[in-house]
């Protein structure tokens, strides 16, 4: 069974084709990583996909049933889809804590307003905290946290989603050896949970460590495809990254 | 007797003086990138510049007009060398910076009526009968007609040295991305004062214009900034081509609009379009699409 | 004492005013300039309804609360869609449009004429004439908008609010509609700064268009930056200190012709220390 | 945001407050005890677009100050004047006339030169019983806002009224395109102009200007396109000086007429030949006596000499005449204030009908003449 699949994507800025007829499949439960050199179209695939970025082209299809050419941000909660950010979107001058229970309370407006956060809402965020090692610092403002742990944060802030498909962009970059054990712990949880992962990632031992399936792109197609020991072993692969 | 000419008169003369503060405004814009309130009291300092040489002390008007020129651009020099440098430097959201753009707006205008009272002052006199000229039934002073020659010039100019020179390249390049131009070796400060500079200079010669066609007091300069702003935006903020053109456009819409409406709903008209042009097209008609 | 009482009575209305432009400012990250025009809509909607239907102050409130909140609503709409820059701009146009609106009404507004002989709200033989009971009656008000305030940013709502100010985009991602939430937000302030209009338009007595300009509109930013963004007390400090300090310069004998023009100055200059040396202002914790 | 910054913030406003409190309560001398200065209030704009009006008046009411202690004062009490600033905004001027009345504790108050001004001030005055007496607002609404309020000016009624029936009868036109500021007073005689004007003749336009207005081509240019046989133009100095410029620009002949605000030296040398034959009614006033003139000019204030400086001066003179009889009391004030008949002040003749009002306006009509004001009527 697929949870997301794209049929033919297009997305292009003034005529640069940044993904371009891109037909992938998504395996439920399972890891898939998208590889590829800077510039391939990894992150305007993921931003697509969450509706940052209009559909230019194609469809993208959800468990097989929904068939989308158009996605509004907000709306993708509902396609059970969370994602985390390469470029940190913490909020910024607020607690760590508000920073989890802000996706944990109620969306409506009339209903938040007189909704305060209530006990299980703190229980879910104490467990997502702890779990990335956050819950002590809970009551510091997120701008004063160091860049590993504002990493851990936007993945505490995800799992506090508890989604069905979750989007790392690079959740690993510029981490100590002990942060990425932290993370590639919590992927592997979120497998055992039989969760759908989409990672993005330039670190092959961890492509080859963590994921099932890879697809590799290059300059917005698709280059190959396949379990990683195969892939990373072709020649073209190799050379889209040495480049040509 | 038909009208139209008159209207299209008075649309080119409004039009004038709007482009020369939508010229300004957008240079400054450019390089800046946040709604700097500052100009409007410029245009006010040029004016009572010109009127202090010319009128109280009598001296040539040419020179009180250069004068004036470059006395409003000091003080757009100094307040960016003061103020907002430091902004700057502290990396400053432009809603601070707008925030403290208002706060020497509010105190230049203040000092401007400590030092010549609020009292409206006319700047040519005009005892001897102002010439006007005809043509095609519409009729306006040698003064409107010095403006309008003016603004095309002040264009034109501008544009040749955006193009050419070196320099125009370097505001070009910090107007596109200030960081990028620090990392070739643009001293993007320093440019940055001298296109204040420029951009102050051409305010105040509209502000200077509008005292020779109409008269100044210290109140003028909050409609003079946002008449300049809405034409900024409508033609495609930042860009000073698009600024030109949206002045004339902001001037035709203005004084046709009131064939239909009664002429108390004239400012209605101004914000009416900028509040269309932001929702509907807020990069305006120059830019392409952010 | 009773120029004291007077200036505490402004201290209110501009608290209930402060506290209604913090909410839309220091928590959702919105810098408005239209707050004059919520500020006078409420103002003429109930100086309307007493004069000319004669109704009760009380019920003129209420009736000009949720009128304003539906104006409010459909500037919020309009405005919703823009941001930065445009959005101040769009909001110094609108306060522009609404003030051309009071004054060229004039079959409703009596245009520039404004509207005189409101008198002091009454409540079933309880008078609030003479100015120490219109001063209960307004700290009575200022304190029930502090607490509808509080409320508001204590719930998940106001916590989604912060959010927004701090990154929207990313906040879309997970779930919430922002445009909703700054309309609703916008429609709050709203209707809260209509308290204010009726108030002052049943102290002074008189209103007329000029009153709500967006010189008005900067007055209230300056409240809301100088006491700081994103705290309630913050809005309450810079309402006293604003209304208070420039009736104290009446007392500094600066000579008479010039003292309005150097309030102007300080006031300017106020306005640029502060963004300078303290953009979250004195006891805010949000830089703008 | 460490705790102490924020408690000693808390600190230092409370300090704030309570000085404020004790330098009132201190500074607010108790009520006029027959010794020290006899204290008058002024309130007008001192600041924004109407402020060269306001200033002028204060000029002249300095000029009366001085004259009246210099020939030994009232009761050989000195009269000392407190100037506060109206702004021509309803808040300002309540905040003016509470401080007036609470702390200074004048005895009377000269003003609200705009309409809003004085109605803002009227509760305040009526309700500490303090006479206030308006030099230029003409809003009709004040002629019943209590029986402390008075004017030493003419309420727009009658001057509305009189230019009507002037451009009727007298200069026998009967299309009218009228051309009028966005303020109080222009509004208010242009309403009551209409009312009148509309037994004989017809209204072809109607264009109003915003009072800071600079620009009216636009609507000069529609009003032509309407060919009135007059043109009635309303406006303040300013806009009456680009105006009159901008009319003779664009070529327009038809005669014009304006109201009693244009009785100012400042537009006929502004406007210049473009006011040349523009006629325009004011109170039937002598000329001002030199002896106003010179002390005007000592007080650099003489360019803009206008119609209600005049009326600020002969206030404080009949204030200053009233208090010689009757002392500071000012119920007694007000009740003598009502009984002022036929006083020759420098700005009019003034008789007070029973609410308060100038009872009687004669008008007279001027005429711009190569930069003079020259009387036709």
């Amino acid at each position: 069974m697929f949870s997301i699949q794209t049929k033919n994507l297009k997305k292009h800025f003034d005529g640069v084709y940044a993904v371009d007829d891109l037909s992938i499949k998504i395996e439920t439960g399972q890891i898939t990583s998208i590889i590829g050199p800077n510039g391939s179209g990894k992150t305007t695939l993921i931003n697509t996909l969450s509706g940052l970025l209009e559909i230019d082209g194609g469809l993208v299809v959800i468990e097989e049933s929904e068939k989308l050419s158009k996605i509004t941000p907000h709306e993708i909660p509902s396609f059970g889809i969370t994602r985390t950010f390469q470029n940190i979107h913490l909020f910024e001058q607020m607690t760590i804590l508000d920073n989890i229970l802000v996706v944990l309370t109620d969306r409506q407006v009339f209903r938040a307003i007189f909704e305060t956060h209530q006990t299980f809402h703190l229980k879910i965020a104490e467990e997502v905290l702890t779990r990335v090692g956050l819950w002590e610092k809970r009551g510091q403002l997120a701008v004063n946290l160091s860049y590993g742990q504002r990493k851990l944060l936007e993945i505490a802030r995800a799992l506090a989603m508890d989604a069905k498909i979750y989007l790392l962009d690079e959740p690993f970059a510029g981490l100590f050896p002990e942060m990425v054990k932290i993370i590639s712990g919590i992927i592997k949880e979120l497998k055992q949970e039989s969760k759908t992962v989409i990672l993005i990632e330039h670190d092959m031992g961890l492509i080859r460590e963590l994921s099932d399936y890879v697809f590799v792109l290059d300059s917005g197609k698709l280059l190959a495809e396949g379990k990683p020991s195969e892939v990373l072993a072709k020649r073209e692969v190799i050379e889209a990254y040495l480049g040509e | 007797m038909n009208i139209i000419p008159q209207i299209v008169a008075n649309s080119l003369i409004a039009g004038s003086i709007y482009a020369l503060i939508a010229l300004g405004f957008n240079l400054v814009y450019g390089a800046t990138r946040f709604v700097n309130m500052v100009p409007g009291a410029l245009a006010a300092i040029g004016g009572y510049t010109v009127f202090f040489l010319f009128n109280r002390l009598g001296l040539n008007i040419y020179f009180s007009v250069i004068a004036g020129v470059v006395v409003a651009g000091f003080f757009g020099y100094l307040s960016d060398r003061l103020v907002f440098r430091k902004l700057r430097s502290h990396k400053a959201s432009n809603l601070v910076s707008f925030v403290a753009s208002l706060g020497i707006f509010t105190m230049l205008q203040a000092l401007i009526s400590i030092l010549f009272t609020s009292q409206f002052q006319s700047v040519l006199s005009v005892t001897e009968n102002p010439k006007t000229y005809q043509i095609l039934g519409a009729t306006f002073t040698w003064v409107q007609g010095l403006i309008f020659i003016t603004s095309i010039a002040a264009f034109v100019s501008l544009a040749l040295i955006l193009k050419k020179t070196s320099f125009g390249k370097a505001v070009r390049a910090v107007s596109d991305d200030e960081e990028v131009s620090k990392i070739i070796g643009i001293n993007t400060n320093r440019l940055i004062s001298w296109i204040f500079f420029i951009g102050s200079c051409l305010i105040g010669l509209s502000g200077i214009f509008i005292g020779f066609d109409i008269g100044i007091n210290p109140t003028m300069g909050l409609f003079i900034i946002l008449e300049g702003a809405t034409a900024s935006i409508i033609g495609g903020i930042g860009n000073v081509y698009g600024g030109f053109l949206g002045a004339f456009l902001l001037g035709f819409v203005e004084n046709f609009g009131i064939l239909k409406i009664p002429g108390e709903w004239k400012p209605a008209i101004a914000f009416g379009l900028l509040i269309l042009f932001l929702i509907f097209k807020p990069e305006g008609i120059m830019n392409k699409k952010k | 004492m009773a120029y004291l009482i007077h200036l505490l009575i402004l201290f209110a209305i501009y608290g209930i005013l402060g506290l209604s432009l913090n909410l839309v400012m220091g928590y959702t990250g919105l810098l408005s300039v239209t707050h004059g025009a919520f500020f006078g809509i409420g103002a003429y909607a109930t100086a309307i309804l007493m004069t000319h239907a004669g109704l009760n102050f009380f019920v003129a409130l209420i009736v000009g609360l949720v009128l304003s909140g539906v104006v409010s609503f459909i500037i919020g709409a309009i405005l919703s869609r823009l941001s930065g820059d445009y959005f101040v701009l769009g909001t110094v146009g609108l306060n522009y449009l609404i003030v051309t609106v009071l004054i060229n009404w004039s079959d409703l507004t009596r245009g520039p004429l404004g509207i005189a002989g409101i008198h002091k709200p009454h409540f079933f033989g309880l008078s609030f004439s003479d100015t120490p009971a219109f001063l209960v009656l307004s700290l009575i008000f200022l304190a029930l908008t502090f607490l509808v305030a509080r409320f508001v940013v204590n719930s998940s709502f106001g916590r989604a609010l912060k959010a927004i100010r701090e990154d929207q985009k990313a906040l879309q991602v997970f779930g919430y509609n922002i445009f909703s939430y700054k309309l609703a937000i916008f429609t709050i302030s709203g209707a809260l700064a209509a308290i204010a209009g009726a108030l002052f338009a049943s102290y002074i007595t008189f209103i007329n268009p000029a009153s709500f300009d967006v010189m008005q509109s900067v007055f209230i930013l300056a409240v809301v930056v100088l006491g700081g963004l994103g705290s309630l007390r913050g809005s309450l400090l810079g309402a006293l200190l604003l209304v208070i300090i420039p009736e104290l310069l009446r007392f500094v004998g600066f000579p008479s012709e010039i003292a309005a023009q150097t309030r102007q100055a300080i006031y300017g200059l106020l306005l640029v220390v502060l963004m300078l040396y303290r953009p979250q202002g004195l006891i805010g914790e949000y830089k703008l | 945001m460490s705790k102490t910054v924020k408690i000693v913030i808390w600190l230092v406003v409370i300090v704030i407050v309570i000085a404020i409190g004790a330098s009132l309560s201190k500074k607010g001398s108790n009520p006029d005890t027959g010794t020290g200065p006899i204290k008058i209030g002024f309130i007008g704009p001192l600041t924004g677009d109407t402020a060269g009006i306001g200033e002028n008046v204060r000029a002249a009411v300095e000029v009366a100050r001085d004259e009246i202690n210099a020939a030994g004062g009232v009761n050989k009490r000195q009269v000392e004047v407190i100037f506060e600033d109206g702004q021509c905004d309803p808040k300002a001027a309540a905040n003016a006339g509470n401080k007036l009345v609470s702390v200074d504790k004048v005895v009377a108050i000269i003003g609200g030169l705009c309409s809003s001004e004085t109605l803002a001030v009227a509760p305040i005055a009526e309700q500490a019983k303090v006479p206030l007496i308006s030099d230029a607002s003409t809003n009709p609404k004040i002629t019943d806002a209590g029986d402390y309020i008075f004017r030493f000016v003419p309420s727009d009624l009658f001057q509305g009224k009189f230019d009507a029936e002037y451009i009727m009868n007298t200069m026998k036109k009967s299309k009218v395109g009228i051309l009028y500021c966005l303020s109080d007073w222009c509004t208010g005689i242009k309403d009551v102009f209409k009312q009148n004007f509309a037994s004989s003749g017809t209204v072809v336009d109607e264009e109003g200007y915003q009072q800071d207005a600079r620009d009216l081509r636009s609507q000069i240019t529609k009003i032509k396109a309407a060919k009135p046989d007059v043109i009635y133009f309303l406006g303040y100095s300013e806009a009456s000086i680009v105006g009159l410029k901008q009319l003779q620009e664009l070529g327009v002949k038809t005669p014009i007429f304006g109201g009693d605000a244009w009785d100012d030296v400042k537009i006929a040398e502004g406007a210049g030949k473009a006011a040349n034959g523009a006629m325009f009614s004011v109170t039937a006033s002598s000329k001002y006596p030199q002896s106003f003139i010179d002390a005007m000019t000592v007080k650099k204030a003489d360019k803009e000499l206008n119609n209600y400086s005049g009326r600020g001066y002969d206030i404080l003179k009949v204030l200053a005449d009233i208090i010689g009889r009757v002392g500071v009391d000012s119920t007694k004030i007000k009740d003598e204030l009502y009984k002022v008949k036929d006083y020759q002040g420098i700005g009019d003749t003034y008789t007070l009908d029973a609410k308060g009002d100038l009872a009687t306006a004669n008008y007279s009509v001027k005429k711009f003449q190569d930069s003079k004001i020259v009387l036709v009527q």
